[in-house]
């Protein structure tokens, strides 16, 4: 809805959005200048929670590093490693197992699958339906579970390595993530009759904020945004890494612009990642998870390197400068989110506050992700 | 006359009484009622079933401080808490919960409490305003569209049911619907207008009772993913617990008017026990559905909300009106 | 007039489909664990904090090499031994865990080789004071014989 | 393709012959060593293997000429990916990242940079094309203290509003 009203200078306010508000799911301050309900231009504000992971980059050796990754997206650590472990594998010409690039690809899957049920849910909950959040949390409670089971921890995962993983998966591993697909898939029938065929939620995301494909690409926009917005874009695609081109998979894209559109890619996006999960666990290989021969310090070549990939986000770039010593000389961390965010701004002029903050939790933010 | 104001003082404090009561337990049930469909537990641990959470929720908030912004407008600030409760526990008066219990019956009963039905908003404003808080001004100018917007559909359709009856008074409508349960009002063949309409004017009474009492899916004044908590984001303490308690005593005069107007107030289907109880146990129905439709949909929008109202609510009740006006004539 | 009409109808119908979802929900078991009053084992591989493994004697198995402490991202190990008389091996006089500082990464667990750390099972970590997070591992360790 | 048409468009930047590569650089590590060692590289397009190092086209330009580049990229339909910066402290030079992808499946990685003196760390804003350019202008900003002119809005964006140093400089010592 855009405003029709011509705006004399003083009839506006500024409504400060954050850095502590219940829609902004983290610490992110919007500056909007409002005429009533209507937003008349909006700053966003973010950094609130900044770590200087780029600097810690340079300081720390490179497996040292490792972990800093999936601090970055607290929702999706996996893919952010993922990105890591294959420039920096790239780059010092370290080969990786056939098994544990399968193992990689079920597991970023997988925490794809739970970054967006959270996501589901809170966006649900964004707009007012609190229910739906529980049940999504139910089904991501377990994925948690079975990938705590094998990486050992529920969020915050340091499960690659450099040429492999951390350990290996088992068989409960693999039979609860058989059980687990059918469960999901009956989950996800739950969640379309529930809230995608319901008229409220319908109606409040039809034609909200739509993005122009030029829009997307002056911004770099990724993911469900850009998908939302009819440009077929999944790194996945594009430009396959790992065992990606093994598998059969679609890219779902929407032409209709709109909030809802990016709602549809994302639950479609989940049923195929389930697609990919289950096709991985049929051609998992036997095999080792670490390579017979590893550099016992990895020291890339001087050079830079670029590594895309697709997160649960969007696409993640990790440049890495090396000068040949065992610290990187430059790593800049290319966060989709922050493409996405940025958006916002020019977007959510003249929308009314509540669409805008539906528009917001289209673009699936996950604050520390944006501030890395 | 001393005898009837004592008799009126009496129900008064009944009324605060039943409203409090209603408030504290409501809350309860609509814990464990969201909590069970979200399968949680819900409140378990202070007594049996949680039933003491209630009265130990209403002791924290008495003893919390109650904190008045700087730059508020201090009157306005206190008196409206106090102004979300008093029309609720006022209408309670004049409605009948049976043949018997009623504080004081009144000929013109809808009109009084649609009066102080029309109170609620003033309240939120009043909230809003003093509270100097962008949020809370935002929501209560949101509130009273919504209050202004939703009135009209609703006295409409009350017209409806008063045209059947013939009469404002609140009993008297009872009693027309109390021969059996094919004549309560919401059922449309054997009942006393054969108008074929009534179920869906009994949905749009609803849909009003819901927008009317703020609640989901038309909470827009709290809108806690927009506006932190609506009007009532400067309150704590009991000035906080006054607004929650004033929320659920509309929601119980809401749900009393549907009953009473559609649903045969304390008529019995079946006649196992007296009157009272039938009318409680329809009205703690409507009440769980209340909540259940609470934790089942998203917020509507704003505009989606007016638009309802205006373009589909108003024209639908309107055509009811005529429609009932003719079957009268014609009949 | 027909478009108008059907959307309210489906609409309504959408409302009535969400409304039988969360009534069949309502009557299912609940799934969450009520905490305190009941726990969950911790799995095989969880990672919490670390700990010294000791060997049949009761001692140590750490041989004071210095590698988790070099592997640590946050540097939040600092370990110190001395060489008795007489002895060839090094011998643990002490064992910091900076747990403020600590990410749970396990590098430190992974670079070892003598099998001496492992991680715990504890997760019950909380405190008002920041010493309460500085653990002398070793002290742990006699804790833990007594 | 497309790779063949973004490279000619650049490549028309360099009227002079100038030491462009044609065929894929072969690399090896002596070669990376050698780089390493040598010189700065001269200003001009190389195509880069995309197998070894994620991306196709590398153009090096002078500050001046860092408009017309990217307006060919932006004629090109391509996205941008980040902007960031990297100190060459040895060389006293800083260098500004540019990273355009492409939305369609011609994938095209291309690699914009452009090197400035560290005393006087000056180039053009692309938000003038790329609007998307603001935030991660103001971010390379205040991490390298590098300034974006013509930039609309150059605060600094993740550190305080305050800040008055420049993190990822190699000699800043925290």
């Amino acid at each position: 809805m855009s405003s029709p009203i011509q705006l004399q200078p003083d009839e506006t306010f500024i409504l400060n959005v954050g850095p502590q508000h219940p829609a902004t799911h983290g610490v992110l301050r919007v500056k909007m200048e409002m005429n009533g309900e209507y937003i008349v231009d909006a700053e966003t504000v973010i950094g609130y929670i900044h770590r200087m992971h780029e600097k810690m980059g340079e300081v720390k050796t490179y497996p040292q590093y490792l972990m800093n990754l999936s601090r970055m997206d607290y929702l999706g650590a996996m893919g952010y490693s993922h990105g890591h472990v294959l420039v920096v594998e790239k780059a010092a010409g370290i080969e990786v197992p056939e098994r544990a690039e399968y193992i990689r690809a079920i597991m970023v899957e997988l925490n794809r699958v739970a970054s967006h049920l959270f996501w589901f849910g809170a966006f649900v909950m964004d707009l007012g339906g609190f229910s739906p959040l529980m049940y999504a949390l139910q089904d991501r409670e377990y994925i948690l579970d079975m990938m705590e089971a094998v990486t050992g921890s529920r969020l915050t995962y340091c499960y690659f390595r450099f040429g492999g993983l951390y350990n290996d998966i088992d068989d409960d591993f693999i039979s609860a993530a058989r059980r687990f697909i059918p469960r999901m898939r009956k989950s996800l029938k739950k969640y379309h009759k529930l809230v995608t065929g319901n008229i409220i939620f319908h109606k409040r995301l039809e034609g909200i904020a739509p993005l122009t494909k030029e829009m997307c690409r002056k911004y770099g926009a990724s993911s469900a945004v850009a998908r939302g917005s009819g440009i077929n874009f999944d790194v996945r695609k594009n430009e396959p890494y790992s065992v990606y081109p093994e598998f059969d998979f679609d890219v779902p894209v929407y032409h209709e612009c709109d909030s809802l559109a990016r709602y549809n890619v994302r639950m479609e996006e989940m049923e195929q990642s389930l697609r990919i999960i289950e096709q991985g666990l049929d051609k998992l290989p036997d095999g080792p998870i670490m390579p017979k021969k590893k550099p016992k310090l990895i020291k890339p070549p001087a050079g830079d390197y670029y590594q895309a990939v697709e997160t649960a986000r969007g696409s993640f770039g990790i440049r890495l400068v090396s000068d040949g010593t065992k610290t990187p000389y430059r790593l800049k961390l290319r966060s989709p989110t922050y493409s996405n965010m940025h958006l916002f701004d020019e977007a959510c002029r003249g929308m009314m506050i509540m669409d805008a903050l539906a528009f917001m939790g289209s673009l699936d933010l996950v604050i520390p992700e944006i501030d890395r | 006359m001393s005898l009837t104001l004592l008799n009126v003082i009496v129900a008064v404090v009944i009324a605060i009484a039943f409203a409090a009561a209603n408030a504290a337990y409501l809350v309860w049930a609509e814990r464990r009622g969201a909590a069970r469909i979200q399968r949680r537990p819900g409140p378990n641990i202070n007594g049996p079933f949680g039933l003491l959470q209630p009265p130990l929720d209403g002791i924290k908030l008495m003893a919390k401080q109650l904190l008045i912004p700087g730059g508020a407008d201090k009157v306005l600030f206190i008196a409206a808490p106090v102004l979300a409760m008093f029309p609720a526990i006022m209408s309670f008066v004049t409605i009948p919960f049976s043949d018997s219990i009623v504080a004081k019956n009144m000929n013109v009963g809808i009109l009084m409490i649609f009066a102080f039905a029309s109170m609620g908003g003033m309240s939120l404003l009043f909230a809003g305003w003093s509270s100097r808080n962008k949020y809370a001004m935002m929501s209560s100018v949101r509130a009273v569209s919504q209050a202004v917007a939703y009135e009209i559909p609703m006295l409409i359709t009350t017209i409806t049911v008063v045209m059947i009856a013939g009469s404002m008074d609140l009993m008297e409508i009872v009693h027309q619907q109390s021969a059996s349960i094919l004549h309560w009002n919401i059922f449309p063949l054997l009942g006393n207008s054969h108008n074929i309409l009534m179920p869906f004017s009994f949905l749009i009474f609803f849909t009003c009772t819901l927008a009317e009492t703020n609640r989901a899916p038309f909470d827009l004044g709290e809108a806690e993913s927009e506006l932190v908590a609506g009007f009532h984001t400067e309150y704590g303490s009991m000035g906080f617990g006054l607004f929650f308690m004033g929320e659920y005593a509309n929601i119980v005069i809401g749900s009393c008017m549907t009953v009473i107007l559609f649903l045969g107030g304390w008529s019995c289907p079946f006649g196992l026990f007296p009157g009272v109880w039938w009318f409680l146990l329809k009205l703690y129905l409507l009440i769980a559905t209340f909540i259940w439709i609470r934790w089942t949909f998203p917020r509507t929008t704003i505009y989606g909300l007016l638009n309802l109202s205006w373009k589909i609510l108003i024209p639908l009740s309107l055509f009811n009106l005529l429609f009932t006006a003719g079957l009268i004539k014609v009949f | 007039m027909v478009a108008y009409f059907s959307e309210i109808y489906n609409g309504l119908i959408s409302l009535f489909i969400g409304m039988g979802i969360t009534f069949k929900e309502f009557f299912k078991p609940t799934v969450t664990v009520s905490y305190p009053y009941e726990t969950l084992t911790m799995c095989e591989r969880y990672r919490g904090h670390i700990e010294l493994i000791e060997n049949e004697d009761g001692n140590p198995n750490c041989i004071v090499c210095g590698l988790c402490q070099r592997a640590c991202p946050s540097g939040c190990i600092s370990l110190a031994g001395e060489k008795p008389e007489g002895e060839k091996k090094k011998v643990l006089t002490k064992y910091i865990l900076d747990f403020t500082r600590c990410s749970l990464c396990g590098s430190c667990v992974e670079s070892c080789n003598f099998n001496a750390i492992e991680y715990s099972k504890e997760y019950n970590l909380a405190s008002t004071r920041k010493e309460d997070f500085i653990f002398d591992l070793l002290a742990r360790l006699e804790d833990r014989n007594k | 393709m497309i790779l063949e048409k973004t490279k000619s468009g650049l490549l028309k930047m360099f009227p002079e012959p100038e030491p462009v590569e044609t065929a894929v650089e072969e690399t090896s590590e002596e070669d990376e060593k050698k780089n390493a060692s040598k010189e700065p590289r001269k200003n001009g397009v190389v195509e880069r293997d995309y197998s070894v190092h994620g991306y196709h086209l590398d153009a090096q330009v002078s500050p001046e000429q860092l408009l017309e580049a990217v307006a060919i990229l932006d004629d090109l339909e391509f996205f941008i990916e980040s902007i960031t910066g990297v100190d060459w402290i040895k060389e006293d030079q800083l260098e500004v990242v540019y990273d355009f992808s492409r939305y369609d499946f011609d994938t095209c990685r291309v690699v914009i940079r452009t090197r400035i003196n560290r005393a006087a760390p000056v180039v053009p804003t692309i938000t003038g094309l790329y609007a998307g350019a603001n935030w991660h202008e103001r971010e390379t900003h205040e991490f390298f203290g590098i300034k974006f002119e013509g930039h609309p809005h150059l605060i600094p964006l993740l550190l305080p509003e305050d800040a008055d140093f420049h993190p990822l400089l190699k000699d800043f010592k925290a």
